[in-house]
């Protein structure tokens, strides 16, 4: 699993540089999310701009950083997916759980707009 | 005339070979003259179930199988796209798995949904050595 | 472990099939981990000798068929890619056909040659029901 | 078999827009070559470059064209060629019969080069 893992402003951006995000490697997906979580990485964009096919398995991966950031009061947010993964997200209605934003820019301001609320 | 094509795959299960299976099927759907339909889409679509029936032969279906090989066919005949995933594990049924998706945060279950949105018509099948999951599309 | 994998494909004798056919030996050697050369010239090189073979077997050998599908079969197994083209035709002598390309300005004849030149050991065989032209290359 | 033919200073510029030259359309292209001749256009340009794959059919092909250019006093020449069809003419020794140029303006001044002299 290629993975590119910046930090700006207190939000980690984790970029999956894969072409599949499948049950080959989201195993591993999972588990570095896992980790940043629990070295105080709370608030987690995962950009899969690189990712062109993501299969149940790859949601389900997804699925379980959203479910460990949230129970740590942290948010993951999703951004730049492609058009075949994003109509994955709406087959399986994930697009009503994740917040997802067209790119890393915008997803990284409504963190920001989020600080200046608080 | 309309267009057949007949292809056996062996390989061992491991979800190594899942990207080149799934590739193997995008290929095919590239090349459906026959096809009327998006083809992008389809070769997405064609990927996918192959992707996620093969990943839970490997996942629920590894344990007392007889043979080292997974096997998979997949076919075009008569404008009928027919993938086929045999497995000889313990076997489920169709019907117990959940048909739509509605705002669960399961990390798992959402494989046999996607196949069945996906797939004209899917069916389990015993056979003597095992089971075959049977994906059918409408190329027409 | 080495990686395994068996494809088998039938098809119509059509011209129609060789893109398809040559894109699935692509895909497969896309996805080789084994390999350790360059795999886009792998890629290409096995496109090319299945669209040559093929062709062949189209051209020179779709008479006295009694199935109306060509066979052809792609496996990988200890580090060897063996490609295997059946046909049911009259059959040919591979060492009736030119070994080099030297300035000649022949319209056929290149297709054998490109086989051999680019795989590892190339071998005609006589079946009971025909032929098979059995391509090898070493993958390490 | 999808071309384009363009003519520019008594030079026919056909642009192979395939991505295979293969047994399956290369003898459209032979035919299409053959008729242009017969039509009088005796400098040809065969621009190669939306082409990733030639097999030996596809030489044939062009070895035919080749032949029957000369055999009208005419010319053939190719431009264009993706390393992986390059390689295919080096392999069977085609590259030393025909001329071959980078791109179509090379190829064009090659003929330009030739009025002048004569
Ligand atoms: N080939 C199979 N053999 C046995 N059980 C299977 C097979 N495929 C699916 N199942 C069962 O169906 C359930 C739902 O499958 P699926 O929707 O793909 O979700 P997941 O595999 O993520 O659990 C699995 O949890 C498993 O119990
Ligand atoms: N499958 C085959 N069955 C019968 N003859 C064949 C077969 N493949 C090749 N040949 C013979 O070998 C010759 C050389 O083949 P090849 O080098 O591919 O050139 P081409 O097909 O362009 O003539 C052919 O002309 C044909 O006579």
């Amino acid at each position: 699993m290629l993975t590119n893992i910046e930090s700006r402003d207190a939000v980690t951006l984790i970029q999956v540089q894969e072409e599949r995000l499948d049950a080959h490697n989201s195993p591993e997906l999972k588990n570095q999310m896992l980790k940043l979580l629990e070295e105080g990485n709370h608030r987690m964009i995962i950009d899969l701009q690189d990712v062109r096919f993501v299969d149940s398995s790859g949601l389900g991966a997804l699925v379980s950083g959203f479910k460990n950031a949230s129970a740590r009061n942290g948010s993951l947010k999703l951004c730049g997916l492609q058009p075949q993964v994003q109509s994955m997200f709406e087959l399986t209605r994930l697009h009503r759980v994740f917040d997802i934003f067209s790119d890393r820019h915008q997803a990284l301001s409504s963190f920001q707009d989020l600080s200046e609320q608080t | 005339m309309s267009e057949r094509i007949f292809l056996d795959i062996s390989f061992p299960y491991e979800t190594d070979y899942l990207c080149l299976i799934g590739k193997i099927g995008e290929q095919l759907a590239w090349n459906l003259s026959s096809f009327s339909g998006d083809r992008e889409t389809l070769a997405y679509h064609v990927n996918l179930v192959l992707t996620e029936a093969v990943a839970n032969a490997i996942e629920h279906a590894a344990d007392n199988r007889s043979s080292p090989f997974l096997h998979v066919t997949i076919r075009v005949e008569n404008g009928l796209l027919t993938i086929r995933v045999f497995d000889q594990g313990p076997g489920f049924s169709l019907c117990d798995v959940q048909e739509s998706c509605d705002d669960t945060l399961e990390e798992h279950g959402r494989g046999i949904f996607i196949i069945k949105s996906l797939m004209d018509r899917v069916s389990y099948i015993k056979l003597d050595d095992g089971h075959v999951l049977e994906m059918e599309k409408n190329l027409y």
